[in-house]
């Protein structure tokens, strides 16, 4: 089962790194944008092949260390079945 | 009084702090070792700066799940002391014995310079030998020490009298090297007797280096130790 | 897999992977028969010109190498000079340019992480780091990017590691836009008699592999840094090499335990050409054989060919000879520490390196004469056309204002200042930093001792561009002078030579003048070269990089109480200029950054003058009456006393005995010195002993620097110049 | 228009972080875990409302600024026209 969880700072959160990216944007030209936010993403590979217990697991996982609650808030997606 | 200094995995100024301790304050003093989860009837508990597993997920997030973290947090339930110097600070956040999280720094690089601090509370084991109002100057170096909560937390913090330490210029005025949230560079947790802090001052602890600044904040440890010996004798 | 299935091997197929037909033939004769692809792989690294020098070991041997001092020179991971008290330091300077040049950050990262591993594989203790970097100019395409990124390259590895980075140089010029030089010091610490040695021996012994597991990463490293850059260079690129500064760290630690339980015989990293040269180089130097088995070699993907195996650059690696029946011991260290440790092979007596996979012989060759029976080539030289030219003196235009002039030339990320690079850097961890970046010399204490260490790096291409053997004396002068002025006595040179194409006769040329330039130097001033590295090949389209032969030099310093500063310290004190100017502004930078020339000779090295400018300086230090000492470099005076107002935001009010053209000159062997009034006559008695000019020119205080430049006077607030030097780089790189 | 870019290192680059994190997660049992990839997520907002010129602007963001060629790949998902 592999899986994407992704991890934003908490939308009322400043997100400097988000600012500095676009500000660089729009030094290099592209003054399309409105607004960017930084994240990390994680591609996890489980050994189960239940949804339902792997949602579990990365809750979990997220919970005790792949996010920090005080400022982060996070999204979890299952990929696939298999390994692809 | 006995001392004792983590040393995780990445640990870089565990030695430094232990030279301050062990050798210009003549303190006994041990390194703990991650692994083990006993602080060896450590009084003090140092964790020390550094990039404990690489930081390469957060700050102190990974140091956060050692097994001698459940030690710590006893020792800090206790009333034991327990200070935390830069990435020891970010590790007690993550750990939760300290509230906020840490950012990068708003200037998105790592930052090694000298910075003046504000002396916010005497009062504590950590602090006695400095005074209110005081300005310190200490190097601080870090790429995650951009200081974060609520407004709500922070406005409690505040009245819980925690914050410990605060930036500021050399003459006292307001001043943020890395985007703290009001200028926060340490604070403490309830008791008193959990420190964290970003800036080293381990660092400025001896003539040769230029600054003395820091020791005073170990050797405010020793006196209030001795004085809680003696009053238990 | 199947040996059927290997490329086939011929003339062509060893072209491929960079030996003539003549080193192929070499090789064939050598063999007594052709290679395979993994032999042809494996001898193809090791006669690459990274890995055998071959086109520079036979000028190399110029360079002297002995000294009192000296415990180790050349030949080994990096060179040993005793500091005094049991202790010796262990330093080398290595560069990293190519792959800095593809992926700046990993680039830069993993030249700190290389050259770490070259200092602790020798037992010691990494306690400072340096960085010399030559970049474009700062309009050039991706130059921006380049610099951001190898800034922040080499501050995440070494502040990872938690060894602080005290000192380098940058500097910008567009012979560097499309070839940028990274050049990264180490230097650590160790007991005089816990010095290892890289070399296998005790046939019977087992080899270990420690640290992280093998990928594709890199593989043809050492023969890309044997290439120029042209426009295909893309496809050729490798898996980029990323750094793991945490796992660098434990492995120091693990390494440093290792090492103290007696159970180790010998260190040597995986660097370039990974397996393959770690393990030639040991047994070389040990006069042994070995035999590996790759089955055991710890892998990070499936499919690697014994091949990709022998050749893969990936980082953080070690092989370590341990004594026979001793390797549980350290197994257990490194587990410890949680890091890979296996056992791939061991030391045997035949002389010859047979490599097994799966059972099979994949590799059986003889190992020294591939190692020490490298081709060793003197190319043709040939003095650059239209240097006599370039060496014509230019008309000096007068700059007006001094004060102005000096305020445009401190207004560039040439002369400005660095600290925006070096406030990246931790270079106070480790409690031992006494003098950090943005003086002469950087100063580190060595606890439980009175001594200090001091260390620099110089090098000025222009001047090396105009006449390269002046340039390369002058490097050597101007590391003696930095030292100097801290008050250290010189005790070793790593050099780090980067240059062009050796294929190409002028370049030849510049290397040979260069090599020259440092021996007589180095003879002169009595300062050995210990370790070193050449860089070839940096070259864009055919156009060469200016001839940078960059000099690091340490130093001791019997204690650390009088420590002069770089700055004036106190209102009253007295300026005294040591040297005289002769109006010197061949590749000045004056004429460079405010006229666009780059013409004439470099200034003069006078090699007896620097040598009694250096003892004084140093017999000054000693006696505590130099209150600060700053030497005269590029920018000339005018920088130089600038420089020296800065560090306290102290002016000075200044009588020079120079006219306003002069202010600039660049003659050498030159130092601005502050003393206390009282200390005055003592200073200029000792200076005349010596036999070097000495003159009081005015004294510190106030807050602007006051020029009288024979008759032409001009003034400014320090606060303002300062505004304009302390921004200069952060603006020009639009941030 | 709302886009979500998402970063990875090339999968035979070395993948330091994506190491230290399976060793924490591991450490702290779950044990359940096969790999995990550490990359960058980046929610950016655009201006445009036509999704082929977004995807053109963020695959040259991309390829100018956001991702290094030398080791990364990049992933463009576009969330959904109005700044949801
Ligand atoms: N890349 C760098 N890393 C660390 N320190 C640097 C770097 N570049 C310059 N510095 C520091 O800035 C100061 C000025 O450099 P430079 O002008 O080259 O000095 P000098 O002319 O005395 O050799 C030195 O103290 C040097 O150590
Ligand atoms: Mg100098």
């Amino acid at each position: 089962m592999k899986a994407r969880v992704t991890i934003y700072p908490r939308p009322e959160v400043l997100d400097p790194q988000g600012k500095a990216v676009h500000q660089a944007l729009t030094r290099v030209g592209f003054d399309g944008v409105n607004s960017v936010r930084v994240g990390k993403s994680f591609d996890i590979e489980l050994k189960t092949r239940s949804q339902p217990l792997a949602m579990k697991q990365l809750e979990a996982m997220c919970d005790k260390l792949l996010a920090n609650r005080v400022m982060e808030v996070y999204e979890i997606e299952i990929l696939g079945k298999a390994g692809k | 009084m006995k001392c004792g200094v983590v040393v995780f995995p990445g640990s870089n100024c565990d030695h430094d702090v232990y030279h301050v301790l062990k050798h210009l304050l003549n303190v006994e003093t041990v390194f703990l070792w991650h692994d083990d989860a006993d602080l060896k009837g450590s009084d003090l508990v140092v964790l020390p700066g550094g990039f404990s597993y690489g930081d390469y997920l957060r700050a102190g997030a990974m140091a956060g799940l050692s097994p001698i973290v459940d030690e710590v947090r006893r020792h800090a339930e206790a009333g034991g002391l327990v200070l935390g110097i830069c990435n020891g600070f970010q590790i007690l956040l993550e750990m939760g014995l300290l509230p906020g999280a840490m950012r990068r720094n708003l200037g998105q690089r790592f930052l090694c310079r000298d910075v003046h601090l504000e002396v916010v509370r005497d009062d504590l084991a950590f602090t006695s030998q400095y005074s209110v109002g005081q300005i310190l100057r200490m190097p601080v170096a870090h790429a995650e020490g951009n200081y974060f909560d609520t407004p709500k937390n922070l406005d409690a913090l505040e009245k819980n009298r925690q914050v410990v330490f605060r930036y500021c210029d050399p003459g006292g005025g307001p001043d943020d090297p890395n985007g703290s949230e009001r200028g926060i560079a340490g604070i403490c947790n309830r008791d008193g007797n959990v420190f964290g802090l970003m800036p080293h001052p381990e660092r400025c602890s001896e003539e040769l280096l230029g600054n003395v600044d820091g020791l005073a904040l170990f050797s405010s440890v020793m006196k209030s130790a001795a004085a809680a010996m003696e009053v238990e004798a | 897999m199947s040996r059927a299935a290997e490329p086939t091997v011929d003339l062509a197929a060893a072209e491929a992977q960079g030996l003539t037909q003549e080193e192929f033939e070499n090789l064939c004769h050598i063999l007594g028969r052709d290679p395979n692809h993994t032999e042809l792989g494996i001898a193809s690294a090791l006669w690459s010109e990274h890995c055998s020098y071959k086109s520079s070991k036979a000028y190399l041997r110029e360079f002297p190498t002995q000294g009192a001092h000296v415990l180790q020179g050349p030949g080994e991971n990096a060179g040993v000079v005793e500091l005094g008290h049991g202790w010796v330091a262990v330093f080398k300077m290595e560069s990293h340019n190519h792959p800095s040049y593809i992926e700046p950050y990993q680039g830069a990262a993993t030249g700190v992480g290389g050259i770490l591993r070259d200092i602790f594989t020798m037992g010691a203790r990494p306690i400072a780091l340096m960085n010399a970097l030559r970049f474009g100019s700062i309009d050039a395409p991706r130059m921006r990017h380049l610099v951001d990124g190898v800034v922040r390259g080499i501050g995440d590895y070494g502040n990872c590691m938690g060894v602080p980075t005290i000192g380098g140089e940058t500097d910008f010029h567009p012979s560097f836009n499309g070839n940028i030089l990274v050049n990264a010091f180490a230097l650590g610490v160790a007991r005089r008699d816990s010095i290892l040695r890289a070399r296998a021996s005790g046939p019977g012994n087992p080899i270990l592999y420690v640290g992280s597991r093998t990928g594709r990463d890199g593989i043809h490293g050492a023969t890309m840094a044997s290439e120029s850059f042209d426009a295909d260079s893309e496809e050729k690129l490798p898996t980029v090499q990323v750094g793991d500064p945490f796992t660098e760290k434990i492995l120091l630690e693990a390494c440093l335990q290792a090492l103290k339980s007696g159970a180790v015989v010998a260190l040597q990293d995986m660097g370039a050409a990974g397996l393959t040269s770690s393990s030639f180089e040991m047994a070389s130097r040990g006069r042994t054989g070995l035999v590996l088995n790759l089955d055991k070699v710890p892998r990070r993907e499936p499919g690697l060919t014994p091949w990709e195996i022998m050749l893969s650059e990936s980082q953080e690696r070690m092989v370590l000879v341990a004594q026979r029946g001793k390797e549980d011991v350290l197994r257990h260290v490194f587990e410890r520490w949680g890091l890979e440790v296996e056992t791939i092979g061991e030391v045997t007596a035949t002389g010859r390196a047979v490599i097994r996979d799966q059972g099979k012989v994949v590799a059986d060759l003889p190992i020294r004469p591939l190692t020490d029976g490298a081709p060793v080539y003197r190319r043709p030289a040939l003095e650059p056309a239209g240097l006599a030219e370039r060496q014509t003196k230019a008309k000096v235009p007068d700059p007006g204002d001094p004060a102005k002039a000096l305020t445009k030339m401190l207004d560039t990320p040439e002369l400005g200042s660095k600290s925006w690079i070096w406030q990246q850097y931790d270079h106070t961890v480790r409690t031992n930093t006494v003098r950090g970046p943005g003086g002469d010399a950087a100063v580190v204490a060595l606890k439980g001792t009175p001594l200090g260490i001091a260390m620099t790096c110089d090098v000025n291409p222009v001047y090396c561009y105009l006449d390269p053997r002046t340039g390369a004396m002058q490097a050597v002068a101007e590391a003696v002078r930095n030292l100097a002025c801290v008050g250290a006595e010189p005790l070793g040179v790593s050099d780090c030579l980067n240059f062009g194409n050796p294929e190409n006769p002028e370049v030849s040329w510049q290397f040979r003048e260069s090599v020259r330039g440092i021996s007589e130097a180095c003879r002169a001033l009595d300062v050995p070269v210990i370790s070193g590295n050449v860089s070839f090949y940096n070259e864009t389209e055919g156009e060469s990089i200016h001839p940078t032969p960059a000099i690091s030099m340490a130093g001791v310093l019997p204690d650390l109480t009088n420590l002069p500063a770089t700055g004036f310290v106190e209102a009253k004190d007295q300026v005294i200029l040591l040297g005289v100017d002769h109006g010197e502004h061949g590749g000045s930078a004056y004429m460079r950054l405010l006229h666009g020339v780059e013409q004439g000779l470099p200034p003069a090295v006078d090699l007896a003058a620097e040598g009694s400018l250096a003892a004084l300086l140093r017999y000054l230090a000693f006696d505590g009456a130099l209150r600060s000492a700053h030497d005269v470099s590029t920018g000339g005076l005018g920088v130089a006393l600038a420089e020296a107002c800065f560090e306290h935001g102290l002016g000075a009010d200044l009588k020079l005995p120079v006219d306003p053209v002069g202010f600039f000159s660049e003659t050498q062997a030159r130092a601005v010195i502050s003393v206390t009034p009282k200390a005055v006559d003592g200073v200029l008695a000792e200076a005349e002993r010596r036999g070097v000019p000495a003159l009081v020119v005015g004294a510190v205080g106030g807050d602007s620097l006051k020029l009288n430049l024979d008759g032409t006077k001009s003034k400014i607030q320090v606060a303002e110049l300062h505004s304009v030097w302390s921004t200069a780089l952060p603006r020009a790189l639009e941030l």
